[in-house]
C-alpha cells in the first residue's frame, strides 16, 4: 500500500485542512449503564456496511452503572482494526469526564459535546460542534422517560451527518439493532435523523474527517470472539459445558447456551449436550474431567482467578491424562487486577499449571475466526492426546466486535482419539492404559458403561504402571513420567502451525501472538514507512512450539518478542525451548497497561531498541 | 485390572439374577489396616450389588483422598474408576453422569474428604440432586495422614494423643436433608443386616442418596475416649427402624402391617419396607427427621436407619432434559450441526 | 581425606576380604505399623554413641500399615551422609520382600534374616547370619502378646555383636527411648542382649563390616527437618499457624504444637500463639494472610497438592503484599504422586505460583540446622518485603533423621519491617500505603486496630493507586507494576547467599540446592578420586538467584545443575534470570525416582557426560 | 483513606458517647448502582456503629468479591479494610482475629460469595463461632457478573431473560444454626428499624453473628417473577418479633412484659427485647428455630427476625485460651524464647 496513506496516521490533526477518508477512531464517551451501547452499534454497522473496515472497542469499568465509559470505533481503509493511540473524534456524553477527554486529544481532533457542557471553551486547536441534546429529543420523543434512551442515538445522527455516513445506511442498521421491535426502531430513527437534520441545518463541517464508501466488507461479519468461540464449541461436538462467571469469559458460555438451545436439540426434542452452571471453578474444572474421563467433549471458560484455583485438578488431568477444553479469557491479573482490561498475563502460569513436573498445550486465536477454528483443533487435540487443552483469548477478541470473513464449517471430522470399545476388546481381550503402544507417547482408553469384562481400569492421581494399577515403584514412576514428556513432545507436530509473515529480506523478526497481531501488522508498515525497517513476522498460534518457531529465531538476527504482560512470559517460555545460542537473539517488548495494544507504541519502541 | 478372570469358572457357582458370580463382583486385596471399618462396607457393597443383580460394567466408582477413598480399589475389578483428589469427589462424579447418565455412580468418601476440605462440593452436590450413592466412611478422623480429627469428629471426643476435640461436629445427615438429598440415612460398618439393606435401596433409588456409615479407624481412632470406636457406636447405637428389602425382580412377597411398617416403593419397583421402631417416625418427612436428627446429638445418641426418602422429587439429569443415549458416545451427526446452521449463523452477523 | 577410603564403596563387596570400618549402610526391610521404628532408632544412636556420622532414612509406602518398609542406616567415617546407593548390611524381617531383598544386593554383602526364612540358598556371594527370632523372644518376653514388639529389638542385639557396636551403647539408646518407661527399657534391653549373647554363641562372623569408635559427633544432635522447622518457627517469634495434614509437613507442624506448648506459654499461663488446624489449604493460607494483614507472624505448612490450592491467593498477598510464611515439605508429583517419596518438583510452580504477573521468595535448606536458620530468615524476609516466602524443604530432610551440629541461637533481632504505629503517624499526619519513599519498592503499612484516624487504608487484590485507592488507570496500574519489580530486584540482594565451596582451580562447576548437596559434597570426592574430575559448587539457597549466582557460572566453563525434577526446575529458573551468553554454559543432571539423590548417581552421569 | 477530615469540625455537631459524629463512620462514594440494597445495609451499618460508639479504628472490615463486597469502601473510612478474594473471606476474617483479638471483625459478603463459592469456609466458620459479624447482602443473584443465580436463589424464580431456576436455595440461616452460629437472623435491606436494631445487636455478641439481609439488585433481579424484588419481600415478609435494643451505657430502661417479650441480655450489659409476634416462639432454642425456617420454606414465608441467640456457648478465641494482648504486637521478649530454652531442646537431641 502507499505509505502516503499511513504516514499521516500518528500525527492525525497536524495536517490541518488534508482531507482525511476512512480513516479514524471515533470515540464515545459515556456512562455505563445509559445504555449507549445500541447507538454505538449502530454507528458502527452504518460505517461497516459502508464497506469500510471497522472494530468496535468497549472500555468499560468493573462495575454495573454509573462509571465512565469509553467505545472507540476505529474506521480504518487499510484494514488496520487494532486499537488506534490517537482519537480523531470525540463524542463527549459524559459531563464527568468531559474535560480530560478533550486535554488528552491531538491538535485537530473533532470533539462533538452536548450544549450545556460548554468545552470549546477549552482548546482553540481543537474542532468543536455542540448539540443541544435534550432539545432534540423532547421534540422527537414526547415520553420523558424513554428521552434517557433515544437520547444517545441522536449523535449518530450528527456523526453520521460530519462524516458523510449515508442515513440510509443508519437506518438499516438501526432495523437490524432493534429486529422485531417496530416501534423502539421508529423511534430511535427519529431520533436519528433529528440529529442529522440538526447537524445539515446548523454546523458547519470543519473537521477533516469523512467516511465514503469503498468495498472492503462486502461479505463479512461482525462478531466478538467469545460468541465466535461459542459457534465454534457447538460445531466441535463439545457435549458437556461448566462455568462459573467471571468477566470476561461469561459471555462465551451465556452466548453458547442460546445457540445450543437453538441449534443441538436432538430429534426427541432432547438436548445433544449439558450445561451446567457450576458452584465454582474447582467445581468446574471438575466437571469438566469427570465429563472427559467418561467419553463427554467437556470445557469450561474462565479467567486469571479462576486458572489459579484449577491449579490442582489440571495436575491431575496432566497425570491421569483426561481430555478438557479450558478458554481463558485472559484478563488483567495478578489477583482481582482490572477485571475489565485486557491481557496476556496467564501464559506462564498456564503452561506449568499445577505442581510436580507438568505442562499444559495451550492454543492462541488472534481472531475471531480463529475462536471459532480453534475450538475444534483443542477438543481434537484434547482427546487425542487425553490432556487438557487451554485456549488463551483475551478480553480484547473475546468482548470486542470483529470484524471477519464468515467462518468455515470445520472440514476435518471430530477426532476422539484413542478409545477402545467393546468390539475392539473382544478382539484385544484386554489392554493397558498407559502402555506406549504406538511410540507417541499415548496410550489407549476405554470408557466407563463399555461393556465387556476387560474394559474397566482404575484411574488414579497417585503412582500407577502401564496397567494402571498402584504403584510406588521408581522405575515405574520415572517410565511413566518419560513417557508423558514423550507424549508432549508428539504434541508438537500436532498443534496449529505459526503464521508467518514475510517483508523483503528482513534481518529483523519480530514474534507475537493472539490480539497482539493487529498492532503488529500495522506497526510493521509504520516501520518501513517512517524508519525503513523491513521485518518478517511470526504469529505464534500454539504451545508447546513446533519446529518454524526455531526456524524463524536462526533465520534472524534480532528477534522482538511482542507481548501483553510485564514479565516477558512468552520470551521466557521461548528461553526454555531454545538452542542457547539462538536465545541471545531475543529482545523483550511488553505492553503492560490492560489497553489493547496498539501499532504506534510497538513502533516506538522497536524503532528506539533498533537505534533509529 | 487382570485379576478378575473372564472365563467361566468351575462348575455351577451360585449366581445371581443376572447370571453371575460373587466373584464377578471383587476387587483387589485391600491395604486397608486389618480391622478398618472400610474393609467392611467393600464387603456389603459387594454383596449389595451382587444381590440386586447390577452390570459391573454399568457403576463407576468415584472417590477423593483418604483410607477410605482408596478402598474402591478393592471392590468391583469390573468397574471403572476413578480416585480423583482430596475433596472434590462430587464434581468428578457430576461430570461422570452428565457424560454418561445410564452409569451408577457410586461414590466413596471419607467424613475428612466430605465435612472438612470437600463440604462445599458436597453441598452442592445434596442440593442438586444428583443420581449418585454416596457413602462416608466415617471414623471421625484422617487415617490417612494419620488421625488427626476431621469435622465430623464429636465434641470432647478424645485422640489417643489426649487431645480434645472442642468443636462441634458436622451432621452431614443433617445438611444432606437440608439441603435436598433425596434418600439419607446412617449406618455402621459393623451392621452386616442393616448395611446391606441401605445399600440395595440405595441401588433402586433415583436421585442422590447419602449414606453416613460410621466405620471405625482402628489404628487411630478405636481406643476409650473415641466417639466413634466400635464399643463407643455399640453402646451408643439407636436405630430408627428394623428393615428389610424387597427388590423388582423377586416375585414371593411377604406381609407387612402397615400400621407398623412404612412400605417404600422405590423408583425400579422394590420396596423397602421399615418397621418402626420409634411411634409415628415418617422418613417422608424433612422437617421432623431434621428435628430427630438434632435431638439425637442433644442426646448423644449414634441414631441410625433411613431418616429421610423421597422418591418424588426430580433428579438433577432430569431438569437437563437431556437425549436418553449417553452425551459420551453420541454420533458426529447429533453434535456437530449442518452446514446449513453455520451458514444461517453467519447470515444472522451479517 | 585418602582416595582409598572412598573408592570401595562404590563396588562394596568385591573387595572381598579386606576389613571395611565405619563405613557401610544396613538396611532394615520389615513391614509399617509393625513398630520396627523404635529399634531403628536404637540402632541408629548406638552408632552415632559411639562417634560415628550416621544418617537414618526411611522408605516407606503411602498407607498406615501392613506394606513393605525399609530403614536404611548409613555410617560414614567420613562424614557422608546422604543416600547410599548400595546395601553391605540387609536386616530382612518382611517374607514378602526378603527374596527380591537379598536378589539386589551386591556381592560381598551381609544378610540377617528370621531362620525360616531360609534365605541363604538365594546366593553364594553373600554372607548370611540366620537368627530364630522367635525363639529367642519367647525366652526374654513371657508375655506373647508384646513379642510383636520386641522381635525388633533382638536384631539389634545381633548386629550390634556383628558390627562390634558396644552393648553399652545399645543400653544407653534404648533407656533414651523409653525414657520413663522402665519397664519397657528393661524388657527391650533384654531382648537385645538375647540378641547379642545368641550372635556370639552361635553366629561366625564372615562379614567385612566393622564399627570402630571414633570422635565425630561429640555434642552433635540427631533431628528431623520438620522437628528444626518447628523450633526455628518458634524461636522465630511466630504466632500464628494454621495447617491442613498433609504428608510429609504435618509432623512438622504436630512437632510445633508439643514446642509451643510447652515454651511460648506466656507470664498469665496463656499461650502467645494460635495453633488452627484448617478445613483445608484454602483456608490455611486465607488465615495466614487475614494473619500477616493483622500483623501477627503467620505461617502454614504443606506439600505440593496443597501448593496447588493455595495459587489465588498467593496472586492476591503478591499484588496486596501481605507477608507470611509457606512450608512447602515437597514429595513426589504431578498430582497425588507419591506423597511417601521425595522430590524437588514444586520449584517452578512455586517460583510463578498465580495467573498474572507473579514472582515468589523461595528459601531451600538442605540440612536440619538450616530448616532452623532460614525460619528466621523467612519471617523478617516475609515482613520486610511484605509478600509471601516459601520454603521449599523435601521429604527427605523433613522426615528423614539427620546428624546436626546444635542450633544456634537467633543473632538478629526480629525484623517486623516498615510498619507504622500510633505515634509515627502523629508525627508523618499520614501515609501513602504503596508509596515507595526509600526506592526500595517498599511501602510502610499500619496494622488494623492502630488508635489513629489516619491510620486505616484499604487492602484490596483489584487495581489500586500507591494511597491504596481503587483505581483503573492505566498509569496507576503499570507503576505499581513496575513497583514490585523493584521490590522483587531489591530483595536479591537480602536472601540467603549460596553456598560455594571450591576445588583446585576448576573448571567444571555444579549447581544443586536442597537435599541433593549430600550427594554431592560425596560426588566430587568420587569425582576427584575416580576420574580426576575437579569441581567447584554452588549451593544455592534462595530465589531469586544473587549475584554470585551469575559469578560462578561465569567462571566456569560448564555448569552441571542437578536437581530432583524431570523438567530441570532450578534450570529453567536461571535461564530466565542469566545472561544469554551464559545459558550455554549450563548442563542438566535430573534425578526423578523419588529416591533420596545417591552421589553415584551424579557421578556415573556427570563423568559420561565430561566423556569419561 | 483522605476522604475524611481528621480535624475539629463546625460547631458542636451531634457526637456519640465517645464524642464522634456521624461522620467519623462515613465512606468514600458509592459506585453501585442508584436503589441497590447493598447501599442501604451500608448506611445501617453507619447507624448502628454510630449509635453503639464503637471506635472506628477497632473495627476490621472484610470482604469477598462481588458489589456487596466492595461495599465496605462506602462505609467507616477510618477502619482498615480488606477486600480479599471470592468466598474466601471468612478464612480472612479468622487470621486476622487470630492476630488481634481486640478488632471487632465485620464480615460483608454477597449470596454468589457466601453460598455459591464460599460456601465451605462459610460451614467452617460457623462451627468455630469466631467472634464475627458476618452479613450475607442477599439479592440471589450475581450482581457484579450481571444477574446469573446463586445458591440462594428460590425455586421456580425466573430472570429478566426467562430463565428459571430449578435448584432449591440454600437457607444460609438454617446452615449457621445448624453448624453452630450463635446468633442467626435475616432482614431486609429496606427495613430501617429491624436492621439496625438487630446490628446493633449483632456488635454487642461475642461470637458468629451470622445476618442474612435480603437485598435487591435493581438493575438485575427487582421485576416481576423474582423472589428477591423490592415488592416480592414487602409481599411475602413475616416478622417473628417487633424488636428493640438498649445498650448497656444508656441508663434509662423501658418496661417490657415478660409474657410476650423475651430479654436477651448481650455479653457487654445491653439488652435485646424481642416482642413476639408469634406465640411461643423461643429463640434460644436450636431444633425449634430450624423447624420454624423449614416451615417458612414450604410456606413460601420470607422469614425475618432474630431466629437464634446463644450468649453462653464458648467462642472460638476462648478455646485458643491466647494471652489477652494482640499477638500482632507482642514484644519479642514474649515471641521468642531464651538461650536456655534452646539449650534444653538441644541437650534432649543428643
Ligand atoms: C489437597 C490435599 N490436602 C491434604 C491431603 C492429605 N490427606 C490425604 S487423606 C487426608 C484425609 C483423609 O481423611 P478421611 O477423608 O476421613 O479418610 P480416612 O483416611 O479417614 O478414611 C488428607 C488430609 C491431600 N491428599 N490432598
Ligand atoms: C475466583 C473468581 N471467580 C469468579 C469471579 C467473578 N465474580 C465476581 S463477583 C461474582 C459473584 C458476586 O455475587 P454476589 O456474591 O452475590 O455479590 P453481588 O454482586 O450479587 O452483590 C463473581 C462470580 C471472581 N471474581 N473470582
Ligand atoms: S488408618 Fe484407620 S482408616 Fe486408615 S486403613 Fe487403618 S484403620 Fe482404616
Ligand atoms: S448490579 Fe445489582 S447488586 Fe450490583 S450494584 Fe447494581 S443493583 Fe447492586
Ligand atoms: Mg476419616
Ligand atoms: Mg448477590
Amino acid at each position: 500500500m502507499a505509505t502516503t496513506d499511513v504516514a499521516p496516521q500518528g500525527t492525525g490533526g497536524q495536517l490541518g485542512r488534508k482531507r482525511i477518508v476512512n480513516d479514524m477512531s471515533i470515540q464515545v464517551a459515556t456512562v455505563n449503564g445509559s445504555g449507549s451501547q445500541s447507538s454505538n452499534t449502530v454507528l458502527l454497522r452504518a460505517i461497516f456496511q459502508m464497506g469500510v473496515p471497522v472494530s468496535g472497542k468497549n472500555l468499560f469499568p468493573s462495575n454495573i452503572a454509573g462509571l465512565p465509559t469509553w467505545y472507540t470505533i476505529r474506521a480504518n481503509k487499510d484494514g488496520y482494526i487494532g486499537r488506534k493511540k490517537e482519537i480523531d473524534f470525540l463524542v463527549a456524553m459524559n459531563a464527568e469526564t468531559a474535560q480530560d477527554d478533550v486535554m488528552s486529544l491531538a491538535p485537530g481532533a473533532s470533539v462533538l459535546y452536548d450544549e450545556p457542557l460548554a468545552l470549546e471553551k477549552l482548546r482553540h486547536d481543537l474542532v468543536f460542534y455542540s448539540v443541544p441534546y435534550d432539545k432534540l429529543v423532547a421534540t422527537v420523543c414526547p415520553e420523558a422517560k424513554l428521552r434517557k434512551l433515544v437520547k444517545n442515538m441522536v449523535y449518530v445522527g450528527v456523526v453520521a451527518q460530519l462524516l458523510t455516513i449515508d442515513m440510509g445506511e443508519v437506518e438499516k442498521a438501526i432495523r437490524k439493532q432493534f429486529a422485531t421491535k417496530v416501534k423502539a426502531a421508529n423511534l430511535n430513527l427519529a431520533a436519528a435523523q433529528a440529529g442529522f437534520d440538526y447537524a445539515k441545518a446548523s454546523l458547519e463541517k470543519r473537521g477533516v474527517f469523512y467516511i465514503e464508501r469503498m468495498n472492503e466488507t462486502a461479505g463479512k461479519i461482525i462478531i466478538d470472539g467469545n460468541s465466535a468461540a461459542a459457534l465454534g464449541c457447538m460445531f466441535a461436538g463439545c457435549t458437556v459445558v461448566t462455568w462459573y462467571p467471571i468477566t470476561p469469559s461469561s459471555s462465551l458460555v451465556e452466548t453458547m447456551i442460546e445457540y445450543m438451545k437453538e441449534y443441538r436439540i436432538g430429534p426427541d426434542g432432547k438436548a445433544t449436550f449439558a450445561i451446567v452452571q457450576a458452584e465454582d471453578e474447582l467445581a468446574a474444572i471438575g466437571m469438566v474431567i469427570g465429563a472427559g474421563w467418561a467419553g463427554a467433549r467437556s470445557m469450561t471458560a474462565t479467567a486469571g482467578p479462576g486458572i489459579s484455583l484449577m491449579s490442582e485438578f489440571a495436575g491431575l488431568a496432566y497425570y491421569a491424562e483426561i481430555p478438557g477444553v479450558i478458554w481463558d479469557i485472559q484478563r488483567v491479573g495478578p489477583s482481582t487486577g482490572l477485571p475489565t482490561r485486557t491481557s496476556q498475563g496467564d501464559i506462564l502460569a498456564t503452561a506449568f499449571l499445577s505442581h510436580g513436573d507438568t505442562k499444559h498445550i495451550m492454543l492462541i486465536p488472534c481472531s475471531a475466526a480463529e475462536c471459532f477454528s480453534m475450538a475444534s483443533d483443542a477438543f481434537n487435540l484434547a482427546e487425542q492426546f487425553q490432556t487438557l487443552v487451554f485456549v488463551m483469548s483475551d478480553l480484547d477478541l473475546g468482548m470486542n466486535n470483529w470484524m471477519s470473513d464468515p467462518f468455515e464449517y470445520p472440514t476435518t471430522p471430530i477426532k476422539r482419539g484413542k478409545v477402545l470399545d467393546k468390539a475392539d476388546l473382544e478382539k484385544l481381550g484386554g489392554f493397558a492404559r498407559y502402555k506406549d503402544l504406538d511410540g507417541d507417547g499415548v496410550g489407549y482408553r476405554t470408557l466407563p458403561g463399555t461393556n465387556h469384562p476387560a474394559a474397566a481400569y482404575f484411574t488414579r492421581g497417585s503412582g500407577h504402571n502401564d496397567k494402571s494399577n498402584y504403584s510406588e515403584r521408581p522405575d515405574d514412576y520415572e517410565n511413566n513420567m518419560e513417557r508423558l514428556n514423550r507424549k508432549f513432545e508428539t504434541v508438537r507436530s500436532f498443534v496449529p502451525r505459526p503464521e508467518i509473515l514475510k517483508g523483503t529480506n528482513a534481518k529483523i523478526g519480530i514474534i507475537a501472538y493472539g490480539t497482539s497481531h493487529w498492532g503488529i501488522i500495522e506497526s510493521r508498515d509504520q516501520l518501513r514507512a517512517e524508519y525503513s525497517i523491513e521485518t518478517d513476522y511470526l504469529r505464534l498460534r500454539a504451545y508447546p512450539f513446533t519446529r518454524e518457531v526455531h526456524e524463524f529465531i536462526e533465520q534472524h538476527d534480532r528477534v522482538y518478542v511482542v507481548e501483553q504482560n510485564r514479565d516477558a512470559q512468552m520470551l521466557s517460555l521461548l528461553k526454555l525451548d531454545l538452542k542457547p545460542e539462538l536465545i541471545t537473539r531475543l529482545r523483550s517488548i511488553s505492553h503492560l497497561d490492560g489497553l489493547p495494544l496498539d501499532a504506534r507504541s510497538v513502533t516506538d519502541e522497536l524503532s528506539t531498541m533498533e537505534g533509529k | 485390572m487382570a485379576t478378575t478372570p473372564a472365563e467361566p469358572r468351575s462348575p455351577e457357582p451360585k449366581t445371581n439374577h443376572i447370571g453371575l458370580t460373587v466373584i464377578d463382583y471383587k476387587g483387589g486385596k485391600t491395604t486397608l489396616c486389618a480391622g478398618c471399618g472400610h474393609n467392611a462396607i467393600s464387603e456389603r457393597i459387594i454383596e449389595a450389588m451382587y444381590d440386586m443383580g447390577v452390570q459391573p460394567e454399568r457403576v463407576a466408582k468415584l472417590s477423593g483422598i483418604g483410607c477410605s477413598s482408596k478402598s474402591p480399589a478393592y471392590f468391583m475389578n469390573r468397574s471403572h474408576s476413578f480416585n480423583s483428589v482430596h475433596g472434590r469427589m462430587p464434581s468428578v462424579a457430576t461430570g461422570a453422569m452428565l457424560a454418561n447418565r445410564n452409569l451408577i455412580a457410586l461414590g466413596v468418601s471419607g467424613d475428612g474428604d466430605t465435612a472438612s476440605i470437600g463440604i462445599g462440593q458436597f453441598v452442592h452436590l445434596m442440593r442438586r440432586n444428583l443420581p449418585v450413592i454416596y457413602i462416608i466412611e466415617d471414623n471421625g478422623v484422617y487415617g490417612l495422614t494419620k488421625g488427626q480429627f476431621s469435622a465430623t469428629a464429636d465434641l470432647g471426643s478424645r485422640l489417643k494423643s489426649g487431645v480434645i476435640n472442642d468443636l462441634p461436629p458436622i451432621d452431614t445427615c443433617g445438611l444432606a436433608i437440608e439441603l435436598g438429598a433425596t434418600f439419607v440415612g446412617r449406618s455402621f460398618s459393623g451392621d452386616k443386616k442393616q448395611l446391606s439393606t441401605m445399600l440395595k435401596a440405595a441401588i433402586a433409588h433415583q436421585g442422590t442418596v447419602m449414606l453416613d456409615v460410621v466405620s471405625p479407624c482402628v489404628t487411630f481412632n478405636d481406643h476409650e475416649g473415641s466417639t466413634k470406636s466400635y464399643k463407643y457406636v455399640k453402646d451408643h447405637e439407636e436405630t430408627l427402624q428394623e428393615m428389610s428389602f424387597v427388590p423388582h425382580f423377586e416375585e414371593i412377597d411377604v406381609e407387612y402391617d402397615a400400621g407398623t411398617t412404612v412400605n417404600v416403593t422405590m423408583h425400579d419397583g422394590s420396596s423397602l419396607r421399615l418397621r418402626k421402631l420409634e411411634e409415628d417416625y415418617d422418613p417422608t418427612h424433612r422437617i421432623a427427621a431434621m428435628k430427630r436428627l438434632s435431638e439425637a446429638h442433644d442426646k448423644g445418641e449414634v441414631l441410625t436407619g433411613v431418616f429421610y426418602v423421597n422418591t418424588k422429587a426430580p433428579s438433577f439429569l432430569d431438569m437437563l432434559n437431556m437425549v436418553d443415549q449417553p452425551l459420551a458416545t453420541l454420533p458426529e451427526s447429533l453434535t456437530r450441526p449442518g452446514r446449513e446452521v453455520l451458514a444461517a449463523a453467519m447470515e444472522e452477523l451479517r
